[in-house]
């Protein structure tokens, strides 16, 4: 054959085998960037916010610069405790499925300033549209293991009714919406809500998260158009962190431009934030949130971080990038710059760190054992299967009625 | 009693559920301002408020998404798809969000969406104007699909999608928006206000889904049929020359069996006629269902009376709409056979 | 001859296409570097290179897209929907424009896509990784679509499906990727090595698309299926002790009428088994089909034996399955009815 | 009700009655924004040319700044000549559908430099995707009137065999994709084929049209992420002509940014151009052609004009829009402009205008005589309806065999 293609194909910097390199990564020096004020014109800031990347912690763990929410001791805990539960609770689970006693696990280890520093920085009352790696967005909410266990096992206390699959989660009475398997399909959901609530007068606004490869999706252009359209008091979370299963950033646009780039041409703020920066994910929350809720519409946060382990516990990370990606990555791991920043201010010390581990992990451990109890997957209690036939409607339907019969008999 | 065409009917509707509940909203493409293109709307954002009766961007996709978000924060909105053809963008949202919600959330999480769009040929509309989509639709598990065949039907089971809290797909065949067409392109049009089911209450009422109706009762065979089909089988009838049973079945999803079975076991014969095209349509369902409920009473083969299985072709509509002559025809075959 | 799994067949089958064809490309999420998250593709970017073996954007419906453009350009793509669940995004471009674009054009313009999607569930995947949309594309015309049981069939087929001008829908049971599964979680599974359709030519060959096969016969009743249920229903035939003419469906569009037929005739009795929901699933239209056919030679109602009208439930997944016993039931009922 | 709405609902500037009001129209100077190197880098022009104006004719018809094309006289007289056969054929056509002779048609007026200076600045083999309103596009390539009349008659030479609503033409000859009912659907087609042509290493590029209002359908994203991942040589238009039917641009999201600004934000230069001026739009296509050709990848181009006519003929302005809003635009009549740059330049006459409207104005009466032969909606031959049963597939399957059979019984 004798033709030259000349498709360009984006190629991930490193390949099993190859040394890490970051160097794509442009990295903003911490307290760098600007704060606007939250009703400046986009004109003026779109070019800083969304290319530059917001920063409060230095290298030496201070915080710095405009952006500093100079947390007090007690937010700073509350921050560094759901952090940490996520990462414990991630950890444990996954061994879970590894021991059989789940069937399926993602973790979100690397990202869980992303979900936590977000729900701290909004009100209960808004609406949050999660995806499946955003389970710090319920610990920061307060919500108890027990309930996230019990999805994972399908069992009787299942919020799910044993539907879905295991970390699709909700939540109702916290405002949180269900996880669907379909990617990005939350996005123009949370623009909805949040045009209902503006529709009613309503001080609530919504929040949604995906991730960068998930950005590619229709519904991305759906919900950034509607968002525009109307000025919807919204959030709209980009997780950039590098990979989408096994390709790369690129492989969603982000070789030439930031995520958050794509808000102005909507326009849209697009606010490009260090996503292991509990600190700056914070503040950047806030920021946009206050925007929503002062009628100044939508923004558009790109979190950059990294997946540091696989896609799900179906996946093998090592067949497509170096094993130890993660330990060049160059913002570091969230919950160790948020411990060294809390040290440093003296609100924590490693002995407290300690204690707080072994509270939480004694804490899931009576988690899990609580969760068996209304079933495993082998054991105790299950659901009713006749289930199986509620909640397609509000009410079963005739022809519903009919299977479930069939089905009982059969069963009999 | 007022006399009003399907459009009106449907316009009432919308103007009593925006009065009754403060939670209907509408959502669609130049269904604001402008009224909608067939005019389904007219006059309700000027009483209403822009806030209650929305333009929307020309993204069906974005459409039904936003309506399944404003669903779950408490409003009832009615989305538009301008036309039938045009639901495909928004097939993700309706497949996999409105239809799975309250399935995947255990009962926790609904969205109380109700699809209005046109559909249907016969307005010389092309392949991308004409399409009857529904049978797609009611593979899906999860959604209430309807098709009126009359203004007093159209007027009564929107009132009662608006109202329901699972999601209900609304199909409204455009070819009898302004009078119960036949299936003869030649004949000068009837208007609805000679049509019995013409008359509509001004007011509130709403009917039942779930229901099909009889519409002719009739003892050499029963025909199973909705939307346009619904007059051209009764024309057809005529022309053939049998006593028809003739259902409306009006509600796919839940369908009424029981009215079904009962009239098959009473007649013997069956005809199922539908627009969409034939392979996999919903007459395949229908055909599916009365073998196996009446099959004892079943003295000659079902035939199916459809749109052909291509495209919709916009200079042979008349070729291809399943008019009063293939009706008859097959009617006559079902008479004969056995 | 080799033994292969349905992976490995299908791997071979694009190994050698892309290497007869230059005008061969794949294109999906993870199906480059990666291989596939099944491994379908896996080596064949290394061995055919970046721009013919092309990992995509996580949008489906640019993956059809631009498959289109490519064909148009003359071009033979495969595009790879990572699972069924999500091809809806994909719905518009494949059903407005791939299915059309020959016809509207007056057969001036044509697309010759592939698209391969693993669908079914038994895998623990929940309602987004499990579902047999197939019978939503059947309602669709334009489109070729086949669903193969057996390494050697999937071979053959997706040969012929990638040299066919015609658009093909190519979906592949996920559950049978690695050996025949009988409905029987419980029991060690079997390999395809130990099944004689798991033994497959290395090199080039074609199967004809349209044609059933008759995979065993028998004289008390006809079981029309495809996909995992055809080793389902060979082992319910057992359970059931009947002697069951299982006929493997195998593509849908274009359907083999005849061989239905011949077999329904010589029965008088059918069972129609699929794994996608009930509801007007294409079991509806082979039910339609077989009434239209065979009335006469019909002794029992057709039982159609299927998932039920929900969506795929993760925990329940057994409970939701049609799987032996079921199957079973249905045989033993249609014995027992007439 | 005591609610307090606070959803933002964007208001076009005049409703019927109103006074027109264009000023939300930035315009700028001619000759005023520069013309950088097919190879600069975005970053270094992205605000410029995405929100600043191309244009090249200024106020007393002069042509000024880097852009000017200087097409020399010749190419002038083409173009005028194939948007004035375009202006004709609409008035024609659209007097035909009035008349009953034809059963729908949608006129391009006010449009025509879009279409016509594109065509005239791409090459034969690139492959052109358009939209309903790019007639131009097929005059500019050199087709033959009756081949469109015979289309919109639905007639025995109609291309589309009768299958498609009249303006919905497609070209095979003349590298003219087909016209599809659903808007966007050529967008990521037009990405395709582009890729295709990289991949096959020919040198043809891709062009796409779409409307301002079709840009927000998904497959918009889907054209821009796979044209900016894969750096298709595509160029991608939206003519933002401030209508899509009854909506004004607002509700696509043009009250906050030009269309062309989208762009940037995937990566891809956007280029805002007076679309009613002829040498600017050659000059941009062109431009955005040639970064194609040399492998520098995609180029959005927002074409700024008025939809000066109705949406259709089913359509009625009036009803949403001030009467006299075509006459307020601010950028013009594209046919006039040329015409006076033209005659400023002494490549044309007002009697040369004239004889080549009678000229043109003949030979589309010839033209509707001729197509007429081949059959009209009363009168003449007819297409072969079994046809009806062809082209579903390429061989006619044996289903369709029978349903053919079927109508032909009983059509006996
Ligand atoms: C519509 C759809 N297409 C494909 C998939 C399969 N899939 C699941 S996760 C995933 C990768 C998503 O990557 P990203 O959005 O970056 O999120 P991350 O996993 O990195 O958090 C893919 C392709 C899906 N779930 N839904
Ligand atoms: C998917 C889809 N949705 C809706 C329509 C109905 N429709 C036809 S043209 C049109 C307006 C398009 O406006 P714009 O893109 O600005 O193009 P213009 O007509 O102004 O040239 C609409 C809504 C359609 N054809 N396809
Ligand atoms: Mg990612
Ligand atoms: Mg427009």
């Amino acid at each position: 054959m004798t033709r030259t293609p000349r498709l360009h194909i984006p190629h991930p910097p490193a390949r099993p085998g190859d040394t890490p390199d970051f160097s794509y990564v442009d990295i903003s020096p911490a307290g760098a960037v600007p704060r606007p004020d939250v009703t400046t014109r986009l004109r003026d800031i779109e070019r800083s916010l969304a290319f530059e990347m917001v920063r409060v912690l230095d290298e030496e763990h201070a915080a710095v610069g405009p952006w500093d929410p100079h947390l007090d001791h007690h937010d700073l805990q509350v921050g560094l405790r759901y952090m940490l539960l996520t990462r414990l609770f991630d950890e444990r689970m996954h061994r879970m499925q590894r021991q059989g006693k789940i069937s399926f696990y993602m973790k979100s280890l690397g990202e869980e300033a992303v979900s936590v520093a977000a729900a701290q920085a909004l009100e209960p009352g808004d609406m949050l549209f999660p995806s499946y790696r955003n389970q710090g967005l319920h610990f920061a909410r307060g919500r108890n293991p027990v309930d996230l266990m019990c999805q994972l096992l399908s069992n009787t206390r299942d919020m799910c009714k044993g539907r879905q699959m295991p970390v699709m989660y909700h939540w109702v009475r916290g405002n949180i919406f269900s996880i669907s398997g379909n990617l990005t399909t939350q996005y123009p959901q949370a623009v909805g809500w949040a045009m209902a609530s503006a529709i009613k007068g309503e001080e609530d606004i919504a929040a949604a998260w995906i991730g960068e490869g998930s950005s590619a999706e229709a519904d991305f252009h759906h919900a950034m158009t509607f968002a525009s359209v109307y000025m919807a008091p919204v959030v709209l979370n980009i997780v950039n962190n590098q990979w989408a299963i096994s390709t790369f950033q690129g492989f969603a646009g982000g070789e030439r431009r930031p995520f958050a780039a794509r808000g102005p041409g909507y326009g849209i703020p697009g606010v490009r934030v260090d996503g292991n920066d509990f600190l700056a994910v914070y503040a950047v929350t806030r920021w946009a949130a206050e925007r929503a809720r002062q009628g100044a519409g939508p923004t558009l946060i790109e979190h950059v971080t990294y997946r540091a382990d696989a896609h799900s516990t179906s996946d093998d990370p090592s067949r497509y990038r170096p094993r130890d990606e993660w330990k060049a990555w160059p913002l570091g791991d969230p919950l160790e710059r948020l411990k060294a920043y809390m040290i440093r201010e003296h609100a924590w010390s490693e002995a407290q760190h300690e204690a707080l581990a072994a509270e939480l992990g004694a804490q899931l451990d009576e988690s899990w054992e609580e969760a068996c109890g209304f079933g495993t997957m082998t054991d105790g209690p299950t659901l009713d299967r006749n289930e199986l036939f509620e909640d397609v409607f509000k009410d079963v339907l005739p022809h519903l009625i009919r299977q479930r019969d069939q089905f009982r008999d059969l069963e009999d | 009693m007022a006399r009003m065409t399907m459009i009106q009917a449907l316009n009432s509707a919308m103007d009593i559920m925006l009065d009754r509940d403060p939670d209907v909203v509408i959502l669609g493409e130049d269904v604001g301002y402008f009224g909608g293109v067939f005019r389904a709307t007219e006059g309700l954002q000027r009483k209403y408020g822009e806030h209650r009766v929305i333009d929307a961007p020309i993204a069906e996709g974005g459409i039904i998404g936003a309506a399944i978000g404003m669903g779950v924060n408490g409003l009832r909105p009615i989305s538009e798809i301008q036309f039938a053809d045009y639901i495909y963008p928004g097939f993700d949202q309706i497949v996999s969000e409105l239809a799975k919600l309250r399935y995947r959330t255990g009962g926790e999480f609904f969205a109380p969406v109700t699809i209005r769009t046109p559909c249907g040929g016969g307005i010389r509309g092309g392949q991308t104007h004409s399409q009857s989509p529904e049978g797609v639709f009611t593979h899906v598990c999860g959604l209430k699909i309807i098709m009126p065949s009359n203004p007093y039907d159209a007027k009564g089971l929107l009132i009662s999608a608006i109202e329901d809290d699972d999601p209900v797909l609304f199909f409204e065949p455009k070819r009898i928006y302004n009078g119960p067409f036949d299936g003869d392109p030649d004949k000068p049009a009837m208007p609805w206000s000679q049509h019995p089911k013409g008359e509509v209450p001004e007011g509130y009422y709403s009917l039942p889904i779930g229901l099909a109706e009889v519409v002719r009762e009739g003892e050499d065979l029963t025909v199973l049929c909705y939307g346009t089909m619904v007059h051209v089988c009764e024309a057809a009838a005529k022309l053939a020359e049998v006593e028809a049973e003739i259902v409306d079945i009006r509600t796919m999803i839940p369908l009424d069996v029981d009215t079904i079975r009962q009239s098959v076991e009473k007649t013997g014969r069956c005809v199922i006629v539908h627009e969409a095209t034939r392979f996999s349509g919903f007459g395949a369902e229908l055909s599916a269902t009365v073998q196996e409920e009446c099959f004892y009473s079943l003295e000659a083969p079902i035939e199916r009376v459809t749109g052909w299985d291509t495209p919709y072709p916009h200079a042979f509509e008349w070729d291809y709409f399943p008019g009063q002559k293939r009706v008859a025809a097959a009617m006559v075959k079902v008479m004969e056979a056995g």
